[in-house]
């Protein structure tokens, strides 16, 4: 269990990386990028991890006390999320275009920017 | 380069990093543990500033800085996306087609259910600085919103209900809240996006001083770029055809 | 029992990501993609992050995939 | 106020000026748009240069929020502005200030969205620049990204132009993530967000395994945007296809903080832990795989925006080699080497993007003999070229001098060559362009198969233009000018040195920052500036160029005058490498950090 979390996190930055690397439809590759980028929530939030200790949120919840789960962490995985979908946005919107000028989404067949 | 070739080059470099990132993780402290010195400093901060949830303290009073750059982040690219899926020559607005109106059942549910989303996502923005969920999350709720009115009836309601230009100014006049309240800070001497406003008392709806001003820049600045956002999805999807397209 | 919560999230969350890159179809992959953001979403409650949780449902489970939908939509409408 | 107000102000300014064009957009007209705009990167140059003049003294250091340290410890975000982080947020406002200019009136059809996009990259190259905190590093890397990524594609009509606007965001977002897995890590070990904070807690400490990998992540997403080889490929694509004015603020001031922000990260958090020569290796093997690669595909380029894409490549290249050395002497030369570099590629950028406005064409071959001799662009162009190569007594060359010479006062004599090819070979490239386009000398070219063409383009002003509005030559004349005066202002060597000692300054940096310590004065560096190596070998840079120029005008045909010529197999190969393909990339990219990795993790953990 010690590690699993860090692990689960490696695996995701590895298995969305590996899905653009073998993607056929750049549509794919943009949602295996948020893929790798889940790993990236999952290593922060398990950094701040503490066995047993509450959510950082003290109205109406626990009595005011440091022995919460670290709530910068936390505050990171936030900024990262809004990072996140923001950017795939600009992908997708990218994506369309691409097929619109080039009637295609595959990599594999756009070939006009070489060498 | 070939697929394979590609395939193998990646397979190498992941069989160079995998073992080295074991090797790190094993060095890291073990998953649970009870150290963690910033979340010390933290918690301590927040309570200083009497605001109840310690996330939001750190995201718009502690930290504010990274938020102000976050929202503009979300303005940048919703400008980008509406620049990249704007209309270009070849372009023409398509009529709708019979299968984009509704079911009369759907109707009535997302009828039902809009009022509540909205006074949901209302809530969780204004309660930001107590409760889980604050500008961001509750700015998704009205966007998303709002949206059920696509469920509830026509694209048309849809978009007369939705002048883009007012979104589009919401969000960057909210932003330029945000950044507005950063320099009063610095006006009053007490720093760049400092908690200049009185504290209040802890867990009080009028408390942790500029962080629910701010979560509700945020959340106005959220509701309006997803709004738009997903408006220029929605007209490409819908609504503009290529004339080098078939029948489409 | 907490461990035993954590290390199921966990799973279901590494086999949702091999599964969301693994489809190679994107109109299905914006289904995959939802679940894959709800298995993080139960993740994130269990780590006792309700922020981070609320967030990604709301965007990772709703926004992310709606936009997905719409582009694979937009594309598969126009076929070479 | 006090002078701790300047640096959030420098950032938060563009943001405000961007959010009042985009509401006021549909309404202003144009030109109050564009004065805003103008005045406002104007005075963000304005206040960063300031700031960097007047921190030669001491560093600047502002907690936003007001969180200042207690006992050395603080929840808040730091700005920190020293000579050299300022200086280049200065020659960011600069850049964007003279691309405003130069695209007075241009790119109508996108109403006040250009403007608004401009000065948000503006913010993030702003706020990169003068962070010291390595999780808002992250966040002005991505808003960079973010509207760097959309302005790259600003022109949807263009097929080439999505494509690699998307390429671009895909790669460096990758990155960007990658980077944050580092951050999450050193977070991990040391609780620690503030760059001087970490460098404290790591200090002294064995460098494990944990250390390196968090490391080699920070820095992976910075050596995407250095486009350091095998990370480069995006480059190309990207400034290929982005507006002029967007490629010179790329070009000139985007990849150079990727290299700055490589040197930041270690100098200020792991200085202390990863030992200098361990990092020296790692560092030049891929800085100059990137000089090779770079001046290899400069040479064989036709798309006159590519030629110029890879030169940048090779001169990023050699600002990693020179930061590598790690003295400095090193240091304050690459620091030259930016200015003078931004002047003059940025001039080269917006002529060729004359070139497009009024030929819809950036294909040496399509061009061939069309630019007059009474044009005043082609001279420019030709000047560009052999400042290019180093030539005394201009900008780039005394960058080159400098770092040559302490390359070769750090036991690198060899390194000179590195700096003295990469240089002759990019300026040579760039003088046969202009010699074969503004003067018609020698025969057009043959086209081989696997390149990309740069014709049958769409101009970025309405029409084809006829003659060039002032605005335009102005702006180019500027730069020029700009790139030139490094190498005859000798104040600037002076402050050059003083800069790079502070950089270099781990404790004095984490002093001022975490204790509000008294600065701690900086002596000059001394025998800085022209020597006679230096002038020497920079004429030897600039007769190579011209001979690689002339050798490239009148080359001796291999084959008939029937059929395409086929190029010889290494530079077939090159072409073929450089795919377009952003699975490939990706590939290149992990491998990228393989190499990188093993470098630094190899000769720290073996043995152990």
């Amino acid at each position: 269990m010690h590690w699993y979390a860090y692990t689960v996190a490696g695996w995701l930055m590895l298995v969305g990386s590996f899905g653009i690397v073998r993607s056929r439809d750049l549509v794919h590759a943009v949602v295996s990028l948020s893929v790798a980028q889940s790993g990236t929530y999952v290593l922060l939030l398990a950094v701040g991890y503490q066995s047993g200790a509450p959510a950082p949120v003290f109205a109406g919840g626990p009595a005011p006390s440091t022995r919460v789960v670290d709530p910068v962490v936390q505050a990171m995985a936030l900024t990262d999320i809004v990072v996140s979908a923001t950017v795939t946005a600009l992908l997708l919107a990218l994506s369309i275009q691409v097929h619109a000028r080039h009637r295609t989404v595959d990599p594999d067949a756009l070939t006009r920017l070489r060498g | 380069m070939s697929r394979t070739v590609r395939l193998v080059m990646f397979g190498v470099a992941a069989a160079v990093l995998a073992p080295l990132f074991g090797l790190a993780i094993a060095g890291a402290p073990p998953f649970g543990t009870a150290s963690h010195p910033y979340r010390d400093l933290a918690v301590a901060a927040a309570l200083r500033n009497a605001t109840a949830n310690v996330v939001s303290s750190i995201n718009f009073d502690q930290r504010g800085l990274d938020t102000l750059v976050e929202e503009t982040i979300l303005l940048a690219s919703v400008v980008g996306a509406t620049i990249v899926l704007r209309a270009s020559t070849g372009d023409v607005r398509r009529e709708l087609a019979g299968d984009d109106r509704a079911l009369a059942a759907v109707t009535l549910v997302s009828v039902a259910v809009l009022p509540g989303t909205l006074l949901i996502g209302l809530d969780v923005v204004v309660h930001g600085h107590l409760t889980p969920g604050g500008g961001f999350q509750g700015g998704v709720v009205l966007a998303t919103g709002l949206h059920l009115l696509y469920l509830a009836s026509r694209y048309e309601t849809l978009e007369r209900l939705r002048p883009l230009h007012w979104y589009r100014w919401s969000e960057g006049l909210s932003t330029a809240a945000f950044g507005g309240i950063g320099v009063g800070g610095l006006a009053t001497g007490a720093g760049f996006l400092a908690n200049v406003l009185p504290h209040g008392s802890f867990a009080d709806l009028l408390s942790g001083g500029t962080v629910p001003l701010l979560n509700i820049a945020v959340g106005v600045a959220v509701a309006g770029g997803v709004v738009v956002l997903l408006a220029q999805f929605l007209d490409q999807a819908l609504r503009i055809a290529s004339e080098r397209d078939g029948k489409g | 029992m907490n461990t035993i919560l954590i290390g199921a999230a966990l799973t279901l969350v590494a086999l949702g990501g091999a599964a969301v890159a693994g489809t190679a179809e994107p109109g299905r992959q914006a289904v995959t993609l939802s679940l894959f953001g709800l298995a993080l979403a139960v993740l994130f409650f269990v780590l006792q992050a309700p922020d981070v949780a609320l967030s990604q449902i709301a965007v990772g489970t709703a926004v992310v995939p709606l936009m997905v939908m719409l582009a694979v939509r937009k594309i598969d409408r126009n076929p070479p | 106020m006090s002078r701790s107000a300047l640096a959030p102000l420098a950032v938060v300014a563009p943001i405000l000026a961007a959010c009042v064009v985009l509401v006021a957009g549909r309404r202003a007209p144009r030109l109050v748009i564009d004065v805003l705009a103008t005045a406002t990167a104007a005075g963000v140059a304005a206040t960063t240069g300031f700031l960097a003049a007047s921190t030669l003294g001491g560093r600047a250091v502002t907690w936003s929020g007001g969180w200042s340290p207690v006992g050395g410890r603080s929840v808040g975000v730091v700005l920190v502005a020293d000579p050299l982080g300022a200086g280049l947020a200065c020659l960011a406002g600069l850049l964007t200030a003279v691309a405003m200019l130069y695209s007075w009136r241009y790119l109508a059809s996108l109403q006040a969205h250009y403007h608004t996009l401009v000065l948000l990259f503006l913010a993030g190259l702003v706020g990169f620049a003068l962070t010291g905190d390595l999780f808002n590093m992250f966040v002005f890397f991505e808003l960079m990204g973010a509207a760097a990524y959309a302005l790259t594609a600003l022109r949807i009509e263009e097929p080439d132009s999505v494509q690699g606007g998307l390429t671009f965001a895909v790669i460096n977002s990758l990155g960007a993530y990658l980077s944050l897995m580092g951050v999450g890590l050193i977070y991990a070990r040391t609780g620690e967000l503030g760059l001087a904070r970490i460098g404290r807690a790591l200090g002294g400490q064995r460098a494990d395994a944990l250390v390196i990998v968090a490391f080699v992540l920070v820095v992976t997403g910075f050596l995407v945007k250095a486009a350091v080889a095998p990370m480069h490929f995006w480059l190309a694509d990207a400034h290929a296809v982005a507006p002029a004015p967007i490629c010179v603020l790329m070009s000139g001031v985007m990849v150079e903080l990727g290299v700055y922000a490589v040197a930041r990260v270690y100098t200020t958090a792991f200085a202390g832990v990863l030992p200098g020569g361990v990092l020296r290796t790692a560092l030049l093997v891929p800085g100059l795989l990137t000089v090779t690669v770079g001046s290899g595909m400069c040479l064989i380029q036709r798309h006159i925006k590519r030629l110029l894409a890879y030169s940048t490549i090779a001169h990023t290249g050699l600002f990693v080699v020179a930061f590598a050395v790690l003295t400095p002497g090193s240091v304050a030369g690459a620091a030259l080497y930016v200015l003078g570099h931004a002047g003059i590629k940025g001039a080269l950028f917006l002529v060729t993007g004359l070139l497009l406005d009024r030929f819809g064409s950036v294909d040496e071959r399509d061009l061939f003999g069309r630019g007059s001799r009474r044009d005043p662009g082609g001279w420019f162009f030709l000047a560009g070229g052999v400042a290019l190569a180093g030539a005394p007594p201009l900008g780039p060359g005394i960058g080159k001098a400098v770092a040559e010479d302490a390359a070769g006062r750090a036991g690198y004599p060899w390194l000179v060559a590195a700096f003295v090819v990469g240089s002759a070979v990019t300026g040579g490239a760039v003088l046969r362009a202009g010699l074969r386009v503004f003067l018609g000398l020698g025969h057009p070219p043959q086209p081989p198969a696997s390149e990309t063409q740069g014709s049958g383009e769409q101009p970025e002003t309405p029409s084809l233009v006829r003659a060039v509005p002032r605005t335009m030559l102005a702006a180019i004349v500027l730069l020029l000018l700009a790139g030139a005066l490094p190498g005859v202002v000798p104040p600037l060597w002076v402050a050059a040195g003083r800069a790079a000692r502070m950089f270099l300054d781990r404790t004095g940096y984490a002093g001022q920052t975490l204790d509000a310590a008294p600065p701690t004065p900086v002596a000059p560096l001394p025998g800085l500036g022209w020597t006679t190596t230096g002038v020497v070998l920079g004429l030897v840079s600039v007769t190579l160029a011209v001979a690689v120029a002339l050798l490239g005008v009148y080359r001796p045909r291999r084959a008939g005058w029937r059929g395409p010529v086929r190029s010889p197999a290494p530079v077939e190969l090159l072409h073929r490498l450089h795919s377009g393909h952003v699975g490939d990339y990706v590939a290149w990219l992990f491998l990228g950090v393989a190499v990188v990795g093993a470098l630094i993790a190899v000769p720290l953990l073996a043995g152990r």
